[in-house]
Formats: structure tokens, sequence, C-alpha cells
């Protein structure tokens, strides 16, 4: 392994310009009239995201928690490699169903986000963007290596290290990559810290909301999306 | 049949060069992004689709979502460290990168894998191809809405998975060829084990013939659709079944045989209308040639062996200045490593030619313009692309 | 292949043959030669496949190499063509009229070396990273790992023994 | 699009009634038995050599200490720490392990909510430690050279005739070989006396750099002519390469530097000394311990004079080692350098006898003792008195001087170590060149497999002809009537040492012998000559067991004289030179001090 370059000094001068279609301009509409639009703003929902309190009475959580136990829907995001496992889950032959579990195509309808390995920038801004629009309560599950402590490509100019720097993690499943039988033993044990009421990521996301902003915004340069999205 | 015919009546008028001006702003057109996160995307990418009505008049295809600088990574690597990275570059069919690697490793430090070992490479690599192609023939069914095709295709390449566990010791990575051999021998009983897989894998396929080739929706949606002219395949570099569903049979296990396909009793198969339906009879013809090319190895191989070349220690392996391409025929076309070095213990340069990078992007754009916005997905399925190996 | 490399050695001032195993084969040609090269080959010699298009930095020499891989399929052949080109003010000439698929390449070769071809379509658009503000990354002079280790956190609390430094420590502290 | 092909897809319904495929308990299902799972170190077996660490091309693995586990001889007493937050589960690890004893298991399942738990010293507590079934690699290991390349030696045939060099040295070629297999842990390093940068000169040898290579060797070693000849590589012992195959030929390749560096350019590599300081050391003895701490004195600028008894400098690597194993001019080329660094050597002064102990305090600014051990010592047992019966060392040195030695026919060797080796092959050497046979029995009070001699030196001894009896107590040297040898009672040995570890050997006296011979030579050990100090100095120096006694750093009880080398502890040259070194570092950081002034 050659070592590291002492001399070499990432180029912190450069910024990345807003794309030109992002910017706010007027614009002529198909009928003629002439309006000034600001995408970033017209489009998107800015307010940050807010604690979920949980209920009142812990019965009623208890029951809560039971029921988002048994129905992950997974959103079918295969953001790595890792993604290749999962699909035998989704056939007979490891049936993840018969646990309740199931993948949906898009955030709206999912609640458990997989980041299946590795996350290049770019996929990172998806990733957070994906994790934005999910419906709360919601999970993050870091599959491999690569989730905990940057895997084999610890040293890419590419890919994240630490994924809890930039979204809140639920829980890891070791491997590289990690065995369907991993996964579903990861889905018994984050149905067994839901019904506990210990799977608090989106909670944690809320409050650390600005921390977590700056992490993202530190490595993803041209931030062209708001800054919450739901 | 029912072939798509748009009706372009309420198009803006073309520019002067005859070609689409396409202005947003005039709302005709639409923007579609079909991914990354999306069902009817190959992976971890994207295809900028421009629509009018539900024809897409312009598409483009973004990659690098799956970008790792894998060819910047092993460049810091040495020799041997670059092996246990080179298998992540594609994710369903790993093995050509191991074998292009340490067939271009020996090349250049002029090692002679032993005789087992090359038999032992081509039964991965066919194993491989094999599975690559469950992957297929679920994608394209599963493109079209066909859900029972992908069901029956993994449970079968899952079976295959199986095998090389217990032969490699890993289901998805199996890093079991190593610059100078592989890493070790057939376990007890393979053989009887191999054949049972393949037994149940020639009655699924025998199904997936009743229910998706028979299929007239599955022929209705694919016959005619997506026809690549064999005069694009040398300018667009098209290679490997993509090809040979044009009538080109272009296969370089038959043009420029490598590890024992010499000793290997097997035909081409090729199609000649090039569309959807022609790729994937291809590949489907291709899995019994894969089916039937396993059990031979089986039967012909050496039953003991070196596994292993003598190689030099490892931890500190210098390889003279030289320049070699090693290319083999994947599931996909031509695949084929590119590595200079330059006699220090870490390559110059490693260049990883991935028959995905011509296929998703020049081709796939160029296909893309007048097809139904249905189609895309079948389309780029039929191509048959992984993105990890467009962007590595 | 010598026939071939004979019959253009003349024409397109050809360096020396480098003949590898298996039909392949490495030669150099000065850039201004490189477009009657490789039409010729193409159009005379069958060599109609562009297996790839690819650079070297040769980064002590001031020099990227542009590796243009072409395939005759009939007869099995493999040539590497090399074209030297000043690492400073690095440009090539566009293929991409001969083969369209090299658009793709020259793409990419513009984003991770900083190679530019005048002409080829779409090069300035990003291809693979997105919001890249560094040094081209598969230049010799940008260091992968340095790179990352101030952008991207790590976590905390590793610490390793070299075994040698670790034993004198141990057994001989004063060194002898 | 006929009816058939609306039809045909409904054929698959015939499924129906199939059993299900599905695995009724997925969550644990074993994997496959070869399959790459969590790692597995045994504790026991792993020397911490970091080889592991050194190919992860991940940096997954750190080598960390573990309670329990110290330094010792050959085992850094680290272990493997392995991040699962980087792990790709290539088990090059696993292949490169220079043990075997780092494997993987079968086990895949670890699930938390932490992830900074995924780090783990492997082999002290995970549940899979003991489980059979994982990953371990296919018969020896392959990514480094396992056997040792050979070295060229004369035939027993040839070489029993003559005292010329048994060992040819490497190749360039050869030398390349052996250097690619050393994997730089670096565990020989503490094994050394003299701590040589064994990995780093190995490097240099694979570099082809021999400059460098030379200047590692005299960094840490003067002697690399002698060392690379006879050291008795007690690196070799705690060489990694060892634990699977033959270890890294480490003495071989030290040779094969200097034997490729000429003699000239020793010295301009070396540079030259330091400005003269203008202090003045006297050394007594130019054996390897004495020349080695005037070597680092005259680098340092001081004015250095040795003081040599005999008529050529060497002490012991000339006048006890035979040629064959150390030819002459090599030694002379290794002193030569020494020489040209300012080192005056006055041979044939006998301190006592042409100087005295108060002139050499008188003149210098320190004195060092290294006489080495040149009086051999006797057996005592009845009959050793009178003629016909000789010393290895009194012969030794006689060979070298060139003078006729007594000779015999058939000759009995008393001793199972180096000296007694020598002494046996190179009496072998005169009785081939006198009788043209070889007629030398040894005996020794070790049996073979604790022999103290190099094995290398018992397979020679043997393959030149010399008869081995080990475990043998000498009892009597037999003599007949008129007072000649003729030959050597023994008994076998029962043990050699009593329970609490004191020499004591005890006998089986059932199983006599008597060796013939008409010589026998006692090669049993040797003593310091210390008859030079004088009787004032003798009374005046503190001693412990017969040796002066010295502390850590070599000072004696008086201030001014310092004692390093055999003479005090021995026992070999490479810890003579490790001595010489550390000698001349007190010596040097006493003059700096101004502690030594009169």
């Amino acid at each position: 392994m050659k070592d590291v370059d002492d001399k070499f000094l990432k180029n912190l001068d450069r910024t990345v310009p807003l794309r030109e279609e992002l910017r706010p301009r007027k614009v002529t509409t198909p009928d003629g009239q002439e309006i000034e639009i600001e995408p970033l703003k017209d489009y998107f929902c800015e307010a940050a995201p807010k604690v979920h309190a949980k209920s009142y009475f812990p019965i009623v959580e208890d029951f809560y928690n039971w029921a988002r136990a048994n129905s992950l829907w997974i959103l079918g995001f295969g953001t790595g490699c890792g993604a290749i496992e999962m699909r035998p889950l989704m056939t007979p032959r490891f049936d993840a169903y018969r646990y309740g579990i199931q993948w949906r195509p898009t955030p709206r309808q999912s609640n458990l986000l997989m980041i299946s390995g590795y996350l290049s920038v770019k996929t990172l801004k998806r990733a957070i963007r994906a994790y934005e629009q999910m419906q709360g309560p919601k999970y993050v599950v870091g599959l491999g290596s690569c989730t905990i402590n940057g895997g084999m490509y610890w040293d890419s100019y590419n890919t994240i290290k630490r994924l809890d720097q930039y979204l809140p993690v639920d829980l890891y499943i070791a491997g590289c990559m990690p065995r369907p039988e991993a996964l579903l033993a990861g889905f018994m044990e984050l149905k067994k810290l839901i019904k506990a009421g210990k799977c608090e990521g989106a909670n944690k996301y809320a409050e650390n909301f600005a921390t977590y902003k700056a992490n993202q915004k530190s490595v993803i340069k041209d931030w062209d999306m708001p800054d919450y999205n739901w | 049949m029912f072939s798509f015919k748009p009706d372009r009546s309420q198009y803006p008028a073309p520019g002067p060069d005859g070609k689409l001006q396409i202005d947003l702003e005039t709302g005709k057109y639409l923007k579609l992004w079909q991914g990354p996160n999306h069902p009817g995307i190959t992976g971890n990418m994207s295809v900028e689709l421009t629509v009018c009505g539900d024809e897409v008049v312009e598409g483009k295809t973004h990659v690098g979502y799956l970008h790792r600088g894998f060819e910047k990574l092993m460049e810091r690597r040495t020799f041997i460290q670059v092996f246990p990275i080179v298998c992540r570059v594609c994710v369903p069919e790993p093995d050509f990168n191991e074998y292009c690697y340490a067939a271009a490793v020996e090349d250049l430090a002029g090692i002679e894998a032993p005789e087992y070992a090359q038999w032992m490479r081509t039964l991965i690599l066919e194993m491989g191809r094999f599975n690559s192609y469950m992957m297929f023939l679920g994608g394209i069914g599963g493109a079209l809405g066909l859900g029972i095709t992908g069901q029956w295709m993994t449970y079968v390449r899952d079976l295959m998975l199986d095998r090389f566990e217990e032969l490699t010791g890993a289901r998805i990575y199996h890093m079991f060829i190593l610059p100078g051999g592989v890493r070790g021998h057939l376990p007890e009983g393979f053989e009887g084990r191999m054949e049972e897989v393949l037994d149940t894998a020639e009655r699924y396929l025998a199904d997936i013939d009743r229910v998706m080739f028979s299929n007239s929706v599955f022929k209705t949606r694919t016959k005619g659709v997506g026809v690549i002219d064999p005069a694009l395949f040398e300018p667009y570099g098209v290679t490997g079944p993509n090809a040979r569903a044009g009538g080109v049979a272009k296969d370089l296990r038959k043009d420029s045989p490598y590890l024992v396909y010499d000793q290997l009793d097997f035909e081409v198969a090729t199609a000649t209308d090039s569309d959807i339906f022609a790729r994937a009879t291809v590949r489907r013809a291709d899995v019994q040639t894969s089916i039937d090319l396993i059990r031979q190895i089986l039967k012909k191989m050496p039953k003991t062996g070196p596994a292993m070349a003598k190689i030099p220690n490892v931890l500190h392996w210098k390889i003279p200045r030289g320049e070699t391409y090693i290319k083999g025929e994947c599931s996909r076309g031509e695949y084929g490593y590119y590595l200079v070095t330059d006699g220090t213990g870490y390559p110059r340069r490693i260049n990883v030619r991935g028959p995905s990078y011509t296929h998703a992007m020049a081709l796939l754009e160029h296909l893309i313009p007048g097809t139904n916005i249905s189609d895309v997905a079948a389309l780029m399925v039929s191509l048959h692309t992984y993105p990890p190996e467009i962007e590595r | 292949m010598r026939d071939i490399h004979a019959l253009l050695k003349q024409r397109h001032r050809l360096g020396p043959l480098e003949p590898r195993k298996g039909g392949l084969a490495f030669v150099t040609v000065p850039r201004e030669n490189l477009r009657g090269l490789l039409l010729e080959l193409r159009d005379t010699h069958g060599f109609t496949h562009l297996v790839l298009l690819t650079a070297v930095d040769w980064m002590e020499d001031g020099l990227f190499q542009l590796t243009y891989m072409l395939n005759n399929r009939g007869r099995d052949l493999t040539l590497g063509i090399r074209v030297m080109i000043d690492r400073e003010e690095a440009q090539g000439d566009t293929i991409h009229d001969m083969w369209p698929t090299a658009a793709t390449y020259q793409r990419e070769l513009k984003e991770m070396f900083g190679i530019d071809f005048p002409g080829s379509p779409r090069l300035d658009e990003e291809f693979i990273l997105e919001g890249w503000t560094d040094l081209p990354p598969y230049r010799r002079d940008f260091d992968s790992l340095a790179y990352s280790q101030q952008t991207y956190a790590e976590r905390p609390g590793r610490v390793t023994h070299d075994p040698r430094e670790y034993m004198k420590s141990k057994l001989y502290p004063d060194g002898v | 699009m006929g009816l058939r092909e609306v039809l045909t897809p409904f054929t698959v319904w015939k499924h129906v009634f199939d059993d299900p495929v599905t695995i009724k308990q997925p969550i644990g299902r074993p994997a496959a038995e070869r399959y790459r799972g969590f790692h597995q170190n045994d504790l026991d077996t792993c020397i911490g050599c970091g080889t592991c660490e050194a190919i992860c091309q991940n940096g997954a693995i750190d080598m960390v200490a573990v309670a329990g586990y110290d330094p010792e001889k050959g085992n850094s007493g680290l272990k493997p720490q392995i991040d699962y937050g980087r792990c790709c589960w290539c088990a090059l690890c696993v292949d490169v392990c220079m043990t075997g004893s780092l494997t993987m298991s079968n086990e895949y399942t670890w699930v938390d909510t932490d992830p900074d738990a995924f780090r783990f010293v492997p082999g002290l507590e995970e549940p899979w430690k003991d489980d059979e079934e994982g990953y371990e690699r296919e018969g020896k290991r392959v990514l480094s050279g396992i056997e040792r390349i050979h070295m060229e030696e004369m035939e027993p045939e040839a070489r029993i005739g003559n005292f010329d060099e048994i060992v040819a040295g490497y190749s360039r070629a050869e030398a390349i070989l052996e250097a690619d297999r050393c994997v730089e842990c670096g565990l020989c390093v503490a094994t050394c006396p003299a701590h040589m940068s064994i990995p780093d000169y190995i490097a240099a040898v694979r570099d082809q750099d021999y400059d460098r290579g030379l200047q590692l060797l005299y960094e840490t070693n003067p002697f690399s002519e002698v060392c690379g000849r006879v050291c008795t590589h007690k690196c070799e012992g705690s060489c990694a390469a060892l634990h699977e195959g033959d270890p890294i030929a480490i003495r071989w390749l030290k040779r094969h530097i200097i034997d490729e560096v000429p003699f000239d350019r020793r010295i301009e590599l070396i540079g030259q000394p330091a400005e003269p300081t203008g202090r003045k050391v006297a050394i007594i003895g130019a054996g390897p311990a004495g020349l080695t701490a005037a070597f680092d004195l005259a680098r340092a600028g001081h004015g250095v004079v040795v003081y040599e008894a005999l008529a050529h400098a060497g002490g012991m690597m000339r006048y006890g080692i035979p040629e064959y194993r150390l030819p002459y001019d090599a030694l002379d080329r290794d002193i030569g350098v020494i020489e040209a660094m300012g080192v005056e050597i006055r041979t044939n002064c006998r301190v006592g006898r042409d100087v005295t102990m108060d002139e050499l305090r008188r003149d210098h600014d320190a004195v060092v003792l290294t006489i080495g051990l040149h009086m051999g010592r006797s057996t005592r047992v009845p009959g050793t008195e009178g003629a016909g019966v000789e010393k290895a060392v009194d012969l030794l040195r006689r060979i070298t001087d060139g003078e006729k030695v007594p000779l015999a026919e058939q000759i009995v060797v008393i001793g199972g170590g180096n000296v007694a080796m020598d002494i046996a092959r190179s009496m072998a050497r005169l009785q081939k060149a006198e009788f043209g046979k070889v007629g030398i029995t040894l005996t020794a009070l070790e049996d073979i497999d604790h022999f103290l001699a190099d094995p290398e030196e018992v397979v020679e001894s043997r393959e030149e002809g010399v008869k081995i009896f080990d475990a043998r107590g000498p009892q009597e040297v037999m003599r007949d009537a008129e007072g000649k040898v003729t030959g050597l009672r023994t008994w076998r040995v029962k043990s050699i040492f009593d329970a609490e570890g004191r020499f004591a050997p005890a006998y089986d006296q059932s199983d006599e012998r008597v060796h013939a011979g008409s010589m026998v030579i006692e090669a049993i050990g040797q003593a310091a000559d210390t008859s030079l100090l004088g009787a004032a100095l003798t009374e005046a120096l503190e001693w412990n067991r017969g040796r002066i006694k010295i502390d850590t750093a070599f000072r004696t009880s008086e201030p001014w004289l310092f004692a390093a080398g055999d003479a005090v502890k021995g026992p070999d040259v490479i810890s003579a030179v490790a001595d010489g070194h550390r000698v001349a570092r007190t010596v040097m950081e006493k003059l700096a001090a101004r502690e030594v002034a009169q």
C-alpha cells in the first residue's frame, strides 16, 4: 500500500455554481405571461423536521411500536453492491415477506432505508433526499463494512467512510457483503429494537439537524436542493 | 402487430436542420428521470428522458452513482492487494475481473498458471456467466411486468451461489482467482451437487420458455422493438450477445480462445432480428451452452494438480515495465483489462473495459429516441448492462 | 501483424512494433499521424472494433499516453496504438466521427485526466463525478488517500504497533 | 399471435402443487465448510509478525498488545485486531499468515447498533472462537517462498583434504530470490545481539542497492565478513518464515552484500571519522569486542590503540575459527576497514609483559579490557595430565600460526560445542593430508538433539568422517604401561543437570565404552587469562565467579577500566560485537562527561 502523500492538499477554493435551471429567474409561460420563479423555493417545503413525540400512554406507544416492527417496508433503492443480496430475500427461497418485510419502489411508501454498502458522494445526495422524503418513523440500516468505517474504499476520493455522519443509522450488519441470512437476522434485531422503542433515528436526525446538514454539505459540493425536502 | 407509432402532429415544429428543438419552456416537452431510485432501471444509474407525449425524443445516460475510483485505488495497491478489489468492479459477474486481472499480471510477470487452475478458472467463469444470465432472464421478464421469471431465476441463481460458496468460500465476491492460479481444489462430491443444480436449472428454463418466450404478450412487446442495426455494431463497439442477436457471431471464446476453451466443444448461438426478443433468445441459448460447458469441464478437467504457480513474495512483488491487454467473453460481451506497469511494486495504470460502457452509454442513447416510455426499461435490460462496470 | 506494421511504418511514422502474446501488439505513433493511421487500419486492414481508449499518466516525463486499442476480429489481432501528448496542455484529437462510442471515452478522459478533445460532443458535461472541485482524480499528482483523509471523517480510536519497534521498546528500550 | 401463445404460459400452473423451496429457518443457516466468515486466531501460535497487517489492502488490521502475551524471541507478543468496518473478507491475511494461526470460521451473522463494536481481536472471546469449519488455506502458504535457496557448498570429498572455504556464497540471482522471501516483519532484530537492521539490508539486496546495504551493515556491525560466515545466526531461529518452511538465510545474505562491495568502496561508503577529539582509549585484545569498540570510538574521533599479544589481530576469529569456515583474508578485510578509521593495532604486544596496566592507565583516558577466553579448560578426569592430551584452543591457535601440531591416526575429541567441531574437523583435514584417512571420534555429554554446536556443523562433521558419540561422559584417559594414550573410557549420561539446574552429570555406569585413540583433545570450554592485570589490580577489582564483575554498562569496579566480550559475557562473535558497541558507548558517555579525566 502506498503511503499517503503528505504534500497533497485538497483544493478548497473552488466552489460549484448553482445550475442554470435552478437559479431564480424570469420565465415566459406558454400562454405568454412573464413570471419570476425560484425553483429551490417554489417546489419544496423548507420546514425542518420535527421530533415526533411519544404517545402519552406507554401502552399505546408499545402498540404503535409493535405495529411498526411488523411492517418494515424497505425502499427499493440499491445504493451499492449489497443490494444484490436483497434480491434473494424477495424470492420464495428466503421469503422475507413472511416476516412482514417488503420492498416498495418509492420513499413515500417506505419506512426503512437500507444503505447497501458504500455511498459515493453522488448517491449520498440521492440517499439523503430519499431518506428525507420517507415518512416517519423511519429507520436506516447500514450494510457491511463500508457503512461502518469506509470498508475497502477507505482511501477512495469518492466514497464516504462513516454513514452515521450523514444519516442516523439504527443498525449495522457486518459483512462484505452480508448474506441474505445475515440480513434477515438484522431485520429481526431491528424489529426487537423497534418494539423496545429504541429506534429513534428520525428523531435524532431532527434533533441534530444542523450537524447532519453541515456534514452533508461538507462533502456534497454542488448542494442544489433545499435543506429539507419531504 | 401492435407497434409503437407516435402521433407527432402535436409536436413543435423541427428546426431548419430537421432536428427537434427541445425547449422545455414551451411546455411541450417534459424531462423524466428514470433512476437512480426507480424500479425500471438496472442497478444504480439513471436515464434522463425527454418526452413528448409518450414518445421519448431524447435520452441521456447518467452514471457515476457507483463510482469508487477503482482505477485510482488500484494504482495505490500492490499487485496482490489489487486482487480483492477487482471483483467489486462488476457485482453480478465478478469473476471476469478476477480472471482478466490475474491473467494480465501473469502475462507481464511471465508466470504461467498451472493447467488445473486454467480449468478451474474456466469453470468459475462459466458458472459466473450462468448466474449473470439468470439475472438477465429474471430482469427482462420483470421489466415487462412478468414477475415470475425473476422469482424463478433468482432461485436458480441462488442454487448456483450455493455451489460457488462451497467451491470458493463466498457467495458474491468469490476472490478465488489469484494471480498465479486459483485458491483451491474442487470439494468432495462437487460434481454431483452441480449436476443437481444444472438439472433444476434446465427444468426452470423449460418453464421460462413456456411462460416467457412462448408468451404472446412478451413477444408482442419485444419483437421489432429496440432494433440495433448491425451496421452500428462496429461504430458503437457492440460485442457479445447484443451483436450475436444481430447475426454477427462475435464470441471471444471462439474468436480468440483463452483458458481452455479450445479444448471444449460448443457452438455460438446467434439470431437475426437484433431486437429485444432476439437478444433474449440468444441469451437463453447461451445459458444452455454454459450448462453444457460446465458439464464438459467437470468431466474433462484434471482431478488433481497444483492450483498455484510459484509466484514471488507478494509483499514486495515488482513487475517490469510493460503493458498488456487481456480480454474475455463475459455474459455481456468483451471484458478486458488493460494493465500498464512501470517496474515498481504498483500498477501504473489499470483500465477496465466493460461492455456495459459502450452499450449503456453511446448505444442506449442512440436507441432511445423514438421509443415509447414504457419500452425504455425493457430496452435497457435487453442490452444487459451493469452500471458498476461503466463508472468503476 | 508484422506485415501490416511493415506496410504502414513509413507512411505513418510508426515506432517499432512491440508484440505480446496472443495477437496483441503495441506501437507508438506521432499525434499528427494518428487519424490517418486509424482510418487506414479501420477501412483497409479490418481493425473495425475500437476496444478502448484510455490514457496513462507518465507524470515524471510530463506526458500523457493515449492508448487506442483496435481489434481485427477476423484475424484475431489487437493493436494498441500509443500517442504521447504533452501533459501541461493536454489535448487530443477527437475520433467520435469514426467511432461514435469514442465520445464517451473522451468525456471520461476529460473528466478524469483533464485531457481536452476539441469537438467531441458533450465533453464538458459532468460524466461520473458530480460537483468535483479538485484535480482530475486519475492524474498521478492527485492523492486519493490524502483527499479522502481531508474530506471524509474516519472512525477514531485505532492504534497499531510495528512489531520491530514494539519489541525494541519492550526488550531493549535504550536501543542496544 | 395464435391461441397457443396465449395458452402456453398457463401450463406452468402445474407447479401449484410443488413443494415450496422456502428455507424454513434461514436465520443462522450454516454456511459452506470453506466459507470465509469471521476471523479466528490461535493466539498461542500467532507470533505477532504483522504480515497480515502489511498485506491488508483495507488497513483493517492493527497490531495490538494483548494481556498475557509478552514479547519474546521470535514473537512480538502483538496480536491482530480486525476492524469489520474495513474488512472485505478476502482472506489474504489468512493466506499470508506465517504460522497459519489466522483462519476464518464460517460464522457470518453479526448485527449491532454500535458501529464501534465491530473491532475485535480474534481468538480472545468471540463466540465463533472454536468453530471447526470455515476457511483455511489449502496446504502451505504460497504468497511468500517456503524453501530456502540452496547455497553452493563443496562436497565432503573435495573439502576434507584442505582448508579451503566450504561455502561458495550466493550469486546475485540467488540472493535476490532468497531476499525475496523475507516478509520484513522485523522479529529477528530483537534477537540479534547487535540488533542489526536485518529487514532493511535484505531489502537492499532485493533492490540490488549494495551501497545502502553495506552502510546498514556498518551501522551495527564492523565484522560483516566474519559474521556473514560464522555468525551463530540466532536471528534465523526467530525468523517468522521458519514456522512453515525454512528461515531466511540472513547470514548468507549479509555475506552476499559484503561480497558485492569491494574493499576500497567500503571505506568510501562508511566515510571519514569525526574530527579528532584528543581523547585516547586503550583497548586490550584485538578480538571482535575490542575491535568493534575501537571502530566505534575511532569513528567518533577518539584516538584508539589496540594492544594484541599474538602476532595478528582478530582474536578468536583468527585463532579459534578454522580457515575453512573463515578465510584469513576475509578477516583481514574487516580489520583493514577498522584500521582505515585510524585505529592503531599493536600486535605482539602483551600487556603485563611489554607494557603494564599502569602505563596504559596513565597514557589513556580509558582502558577497555577485551581479552576473550584463550585458556582451554580440562575435564580433569584421570589421565589428562601428560603427553597425548591436548586442549582444543591451543591446537587451533598453533594451526593458525602454521606450527606443526601433534597428530595421531586415531583421535578422540571431548566436547559437543562448536570448538569441538572445529578442532575435530581441522584435525581430520590434517589426518587426511598426513595419513590419507580420517580417524576422529567425538564424544559429548549432550545428546544429539541438544548439541551446543550448530546443527550444520554436526552434519558437516559427519560428512567429513567424524564419528560422533552423544551422551557420553568421559571418565578416564586410558594409558598403556609406557604412559601412551590408548583411548578414552566413557559412561552414558543419564542427565547433565540436577533438579536445581546445576551442572551435575549423572551416569549409567553399566553402559561403559572405550573409544580407542592415541590422542585425546579436550574441547569443553575456555577461561580468560587474567594474569595481565597484575596482583594489585586483581585485588582491587570486584569479581563474579571467576570473571571480572561488570555492571550493565560494562564498567568494572575501577572507574577507568571497562571490560567486554567473551571474557566477561560471551558466547559468540555477534555478542562480542554487540558488547563492543555497548562498551564504546559507555566509554564515550564517560568521556563526554569528563568523568574519566585523570
